[in-house]
């Protein structure tokens, strides 16, 4: 039995609902080739990338307590990786996308080693810092990143949307388990740990910022996995994929879905994709307003976000 | 074990703690009292290494660990309670103590996703808890002040220190709790350091008292020869008179 | 000579900055409330100003008509605002960031539908459109003398009225106050309108110098977050540090390292934030 | 089991999303997909193109090429993500005939890849990035190149051989016309440009750290600015007393009707060399000013215009039946408000005159023509 938090005798029972829901909507997604036409597939894809990556994000929120506001430079990373490593070395996605990851992990050790050194507003002004930074080396590193016109001419994956839908829920399916898994065993819980309380950690002999280190590096490789999705499913990646708006984006998604899980950003994220699409065709300029109007409603309806649940909170 | 070598602590130009000599042996329970204001959580926090010493040095095993950071320490086999109890108040019990039994055994690959070892790490936990007779799943920020302070030594434990270091334990508790929890004390094999303004608690479980008054040792010895030291009784348990009648 | 027109142009900019950023610094710093929609006020007050004289210079009486006009706006929004946020007072930051962000797209798009999404800027009013000596323009002498007469009354309100030391004791112990017969959620009600006012007054005051057009909101919204956190939170003085600071850092860092200058807002904030994590007259919280 | 439950919901949006009517191709109407800045920076471009493209419907009985013509606009929100998920949209569900619009070159860059990808044309109605153009992409607007390279030629005459300094914001549109500008001027005779200064793009709210950088031997400035940035310059250039110290030419976008009136009497006496002005005279321009004037109150901007031939070049195009790509391909002369031009052969970019212009009493006239050169 694991150590979360669980009401009484029905932790397992619990669990297992959730294994089986989370069977239930793999086995849903996985028909939906069957059900939806060629633009749409597409459409759901880059939801199901986006749903990702706010989950990278939710477990770097709401299970690590550092509030990130520059998390799209992963997405960047990520997607600047896949497409060089299409563009020169090898239209194979599944080394891209491996190359994605490590590119993901270098960036988070990089930045994330100072940031994790500043906390709670300013680790969030910290991380806008980076991002905004990388916003500009992705939009003047012309020669290599194609500057602000993105970068041209990555060859075709040669994947049919349906393959590639596959392909897409498959790395989707993964990176959520792995982002499960981490959170419920040992590292997870040490992350807790430094949330709830860094002095404590300190004192039973964690190094602190080491293991913030490690939530900023488990959420950046995730985020830079679905980054390289995001590239692969339009061969294309420009500066703007990581600017403020799409950090911005992500963490409206992790508050829609409710920072305390990973699934509820996860859906927060399809859902925010496809709506946005709907709204944007039915309503032209107007779909921003109605998505202004969603968030308020969202703050005052859904206190802890679509799937949130109140933290287990101190007496 | 632990030996102190003219420890200094001065905060501007008060010297906190000036000049403190000590040292403990293995095995021993030493008690650390003295009136308010003697120095005794700052001399607490530097042992512990919350705090950086002005002056002089601190050795554990031998070892110099005056400039050592808290984490370090902490493996080194040096555990600590909080006087206000600090703990994870959004985890349950359970989990508070695991993250100790975790600590120590490292956060090797395996540790990652570690299902298999969960077993005895289970086993471990629940024995802590039972030892301090705390339920596993309430969270710990619903425990009331004497099981707070009850977690506290069963997370300390949980490190299996060779140094622990109680910061008044019983402090807030009411004499029935104290008493029950000198006995939980009493029965520990580990070395101790203990701060306690309770003197019951103190002669209960300490084999070696040293008094400290604005800074500075002034006695030294076992409980008895601390009782009839008329030095002592001048300087602190005269003061302490007052209060109890 | 022209890198010391350079860091007086920086003063004046910083002056801007000021103006723009302690309203927010008012609400989060002493508030603890985080205000996203704070760039979006700074823009309603712009296109108040734009909808009432247009392009076209006015008289000076005008001018300042027209910003008071846009004070009384601010006062309302921050009227609105304060209602939208009191269910969230203990709900945390990033909560207040969910709704203040949504109320900011409402109000901008609300903005843009209502005059157009064109490019717009307002003209410096007569008298002050031209150049001092040829050379420097009048409209940003301006700017630094409202900035500091700002900044005058917000530290003299601050620090020697009654007001003043009410709104700080309502800050470091609420309950104290309240429990002394002071009606605490009327100070910090009044925080609150002052420091919308003040987003829509610097939204009239920048509007001859940051053009007006969609997204105008979320680059304000950075500039003012940026001062702050350079600054330091919940004081006055360090917003205004922070503004004088950033000010030279986009005039006279980008003259003398124009290379680097796309880089150089974000690098010199995340180094003040390694270097003094609590920004640099900020209390490490 | 509410996890379940919430994802059916989700992907059930998903799945009727975008009820767009699936209408079989058939080839008595012609689908038209514009895609435009609604939302975002470009918004205001974005009105003009539409609004043009309407109006030239509106003009033509709502025919292309004698096919009853549907014309069905998306929101890119100035961003290339967005607008190649809409050009998948309007090309898989919608099946529409032919793509334009595109006002950042971004965007273009990204729906031009997935129009090719889905055999749709793309004929591009502002974006100037040199790289876009070849098969099955036309362009009546420019080339950022060739708008640069244009202003080289003319500011030899104009401005004198030497002492040329460039300064522009630092992004493919601005380092592209520089550069165009810098093979325009050394081919027609002139130094080197001494210095080039470039502003870091959309973070640049005050010019006068930069414009403090020209060397005192400077003769002259070219710049290219546009939107926003366009205003803060022209405006920082005079007040800061700049335009008494050195001789400024310009590109296009710094006196177009966007930025005018809000830079209002600033932009009194600037020198641009473009495309186009309102002040050309010529039957279709007169014709065409006209219809816009009624329209708008206002007098066309360079996208109006740019997009009015957008639509014509469609119409012709259908007009020839066959497939459109290869119609558009073989229109040969357009009779445009900015006098006849062609879409040269390999990367059918326009092959058309510029005009010097200075912007007085409210309306750029022209003072110079600058015929084509096989050269740019």
């Amino acid at each position: 039995m694991r150590e979360s938090v669980m009401r009484g005798g029905d932790a397992r029972m619990s669990r297992l609902t959730r294994r089986l829901a989370f069977a239930a909507a793999l086995v849903l997604l996985a028909a939906m080739p069957y059900m939806l036409d060629a633009y749409r597939l597409d459409l759901l894809a880059g939801g199901l990338a986006y749903g990702l990556m706010a989950a990278s994000l939710a477990f770097l929120v709401g299970h690590g307590g550092l509030p990130s506001l520059g998390h799209a430079a992963f997405l960047g990373v990520g997607a600047y990786a896949a497409g060089l490593t299409a563009k020169h070395v090898t239209p194979n996605v599944a080394l891209q996308l491996l190359v994605a990851i490590a590119a993901g992990v270098l960036f988070a050790l990089l930045t994330g080693w100072f940031a994790v050194r500043t906390r709670g507003f300013f680790f969030l002004m910290f991380t806008l810092a980076i991002g905004e930074i990388a916003v500009q080396a992705a939009t003047r590193s012309t020669r290599v990143t194609g500057g602000d016109n993105g970068l041209a001419d990555i060859p075709p994956t040669g994947l049919d949307v349906v393959t590639f839908y596959w392909w897409a829920l498959a790395v989707v399916a993964v990176g959520f388990g792995v982002l499960v898994l981490l959170r419920d065993g040992p590292l997870g819980r040490s992350i807790a740990g430094a949330r709830e309380n860094e002095a404590r950690m300190a004192a039973l002999g964690y190094h602190v910022t080491g293991v913030r280190l490690a939530a900023v590096v488990i959420a950046g490789a995730v985020c830079a996995a679905g980054g390289a999705l995001v590239e692969q499913k339009d061969t294309f990646v420009a500066p703007t994929h990581l600017e403020i708006g799409v950090s911005v984006l992500l963490l409206i998604m992790v508050l829609l879905g409710g920072r305390q899980t990973l699934i509820g950003p996860l859906i927060a994220g399809v859902g925010l994709i496809v709506l946005r699409s709907v709204t944007s065709t039915a309503l032209g300029e107007l779909w921003l307003l109605v998505e202004g109007a969603l968030f308020v409603i969202c703050v005052y309806l859904l206190p802890n976000g679509l799937l949130g649940r109140r933290r287990a909170q101190a007496a | 074990m632990l030996r102190l070598h003219e420890l200094t602590m001065r905060f501007g130009a008060l010297n906190a703690v000036d000049g403190v000599s000590l040292s403990v042996g293995e095995g021993e329970r030493r008690a650390l009292i003295g009136p308010n204001g003697a120095g005794k959580s700052t001399l607490f926090a530097m042992i512990a290494g919350a705090l950086r010493p002005s002056g002089g040095t601190i050795e554990f095993d031998g070892q110099d660990v005056t400039g050592l950071p808290e984490h370090r320490r902490a493996r080194r086999g040096i555990a600590r309670t909080f006087q206000h109890s600090s703990l994870f108040a959004g985890l349950s019990c359970a989990e508070n103590v695991a993250l100790a039994v975790r600590a120590r055994r490292g956060l090797g690959m395996r540790a990652w996703l570690g299902s298999g070892r969960n077993m005895d790490i289970k086993r471990e936990v629940t024995g802590y808890l039972d030892l301090m007779e705390l339920s596993e799943e309430r969270p710990a920020g619903a425990l009331s002040h004497g099981e707070a302070r009850r977690l506290e030594v069963a997370m300390a434990l949980a490190q299996q220190p060779r140094l622990l270091l109680l910061d008044e334990p019983a402090a807030g508790m009411s004499s029935a709790e104290s008493a029950r929890f000198a006995e939980l004390i009493q029965n520990l094999d580990t070395t101790l350091l203990i701060v306690e303004h309770d003197l019951d608690v103190v002669f209960a479980v300490a084999s070696h008292v040293t008094v400290l008054a604005s800074g500075k040792v002034i006695a030294d010895g076992s409980p008895a020869e601390i009782k009839a030291s008329a030095e002592v009784e001048r300087v602190y348990l005269g003061t302490a008179k007052e209060i109890w009648c | 000579m022209s890198l010391l027109v350079t860091a007086f142009d920086g003063i004046a900019f910083g002056c801007l900055l000021f103006v723009l950023a302690v309203g927010l610094t008012m609400i989060f710093g002493l508030l603890d409330v985080l205000n996203l929609a704070h760039g979006a006020l700074y823009m309603a007050g712009g296109y108040l100003a734009f909808l009432v004289i247009g392009e076209v210079p006015t008289s000076l009486a005008v001018f300042i008509g027209v910003a008071l006009l846009a004070v009384v706006a601010g006062l309302v929004l921050g009227g609105g605002l304060s209602v939208a946020i009191r269910p969230l007072t203990r709900r945390g930051h990033l909560d207040q960031a969910l709704l203040t962000m949504g109320l900011a797209i409402l109000l901008s798009e609300f903005l843009l539908q209502v005059a157009d999404r064109g490019f717009h800027s307002l003209a410096a009013p007569r008298g002050l459109d031209g150049s001092i000596a040829g050379s420097y323009p009048a409209y940003r002498v301006a700017v630094i003398v409202a900035g500091l007469a700002i900044a005058g009354a917000t530290f003299w309100i601050f620090e020697r009225t009654r007001a003043g030391a009410l709104v700080r004791a309502a800050v470091d112990d609420p309950e104290m106050l309240a429990a002394s017969g002071v009606n605490v959620r009327r100070i910090r009600l009044s925080v609150v309108l002052a420091g919308c006012a003040l987003a829509t007054l610097a939204g009239v005051l920048g509007g001859p110098l940051l053009n007006l057009r969609a997204g105008l909101d979320t680059e304000v919204l950075v500039l003012a977050l940026i001062v702050i956190v350079v600054g330091g939170l919940a004081s006055i003085r360090g917003a205004a540090l922070g503004a004088l600071l950033i000010g030279q850092v986009q005039t006279l860092g980008v003259a003398l390292v124009p290379e680097l200058a796309a880089y150089l807002l974000f690098a010199v904030m995340a180094a003040v934030l390694l270097w003094r994590p609590a920004g640099l007259f900020g209390r490490a919280t | 089991m509410r996890h379940a439950v919430l994802a059916l919901l989700v992907l059930s949006v998903s799945a009727c999303g975008g009820a767009a009517t699936q209408s079989a191709a058939d080839d008595s109407t012609i689908k038209v997909g514009a895609i435009v800045s609604q939302t975002g920076v470009y918004s205001a471009l974005g009105d003009d193109m539409e609004t043009a493209m309407k109006l030239y419907l509106e003009g033509h009985g709502n025919k292309l090429g004698g096919k009853q013509a549907e014309l069905i606009v998306a929101d890119d929100a100035g961003n290339p993500e967005t607008g190649q998920q809409k050009a998948k949209q309007l090309t898989l569900e919608n099946k529409v005939d032919v793509i334009t619009g595109l006002i950042a070159s971004p965007v273009a860059v990204a729906v031009a890849k997935e129009a090719g990808a889905q055999k749709t044309p793309v004929v591009i109605a502002n974006a100037g990035a040199d790289a876009l153009g070849g098969p099955g992409v036309f362009r009546v607007s420019y080339t950022n190149y060739m708008h640069g390279y244009a202003a080289g030629k003319y500011a030899v005459e104009a401005y004198g051989k030497e002492g040329a300094v460039l300064m522009g914001a630092d992004y493919s549109a601005g380092t592209e016309t520089l550069k165009g500008f810098e093979d325009g001027y050394t081919k027609a005779g002139g130094a080197k440009p001494i210095k080039q200064i470039l502003t870091p793009f959309g973070k640049t709210q005050n010019f006068q750290p930069y414009l403090s950088q020209i060397p005192s031997e400077a003769k002259f400035l070219y710049t290219f600015y546009a939107g926003g940035e366009a205003i803060t310059f022209a405006k920082n250039f005079k007040q800061f007393g700049y335009d008494s110290k050195i001789k400024l030419l310009t590109c296009q976008n710094i006196t177009d009707e966007d930025v005018l009136q809000a830079i209002g009497a600033d932009a009194e006496g600037i020198t641009s060399v473009g495309l186009y002005s309102p002040a050309l005279d010529n039957p279709e321009n007169a014709a065409f000013v006209s219809m816009w004037k009624a329209k708008t109150g206002k007098n066309p901007s360079v996208v109006a215009l740019q997009s009015w031939d957008a639509m014509q070049l469609i119409d012709k195009a259908a007009a020839a039946g066959g497939s459109l790509s290869d119609a558009l391909a073989k229109v040969g002369e357009i009779k445009s408000p900015r006098g006849t031009f062609t879409l040269d052969a390999d990367k059918h970019n326009p092959v058309q005159n510029w005009y010097a212009r200075t912007y007085e009493g409210g309306v750029n006239k022209v003072v110079a023509t600058i015929p084509p050169d096989p050269a740019s």
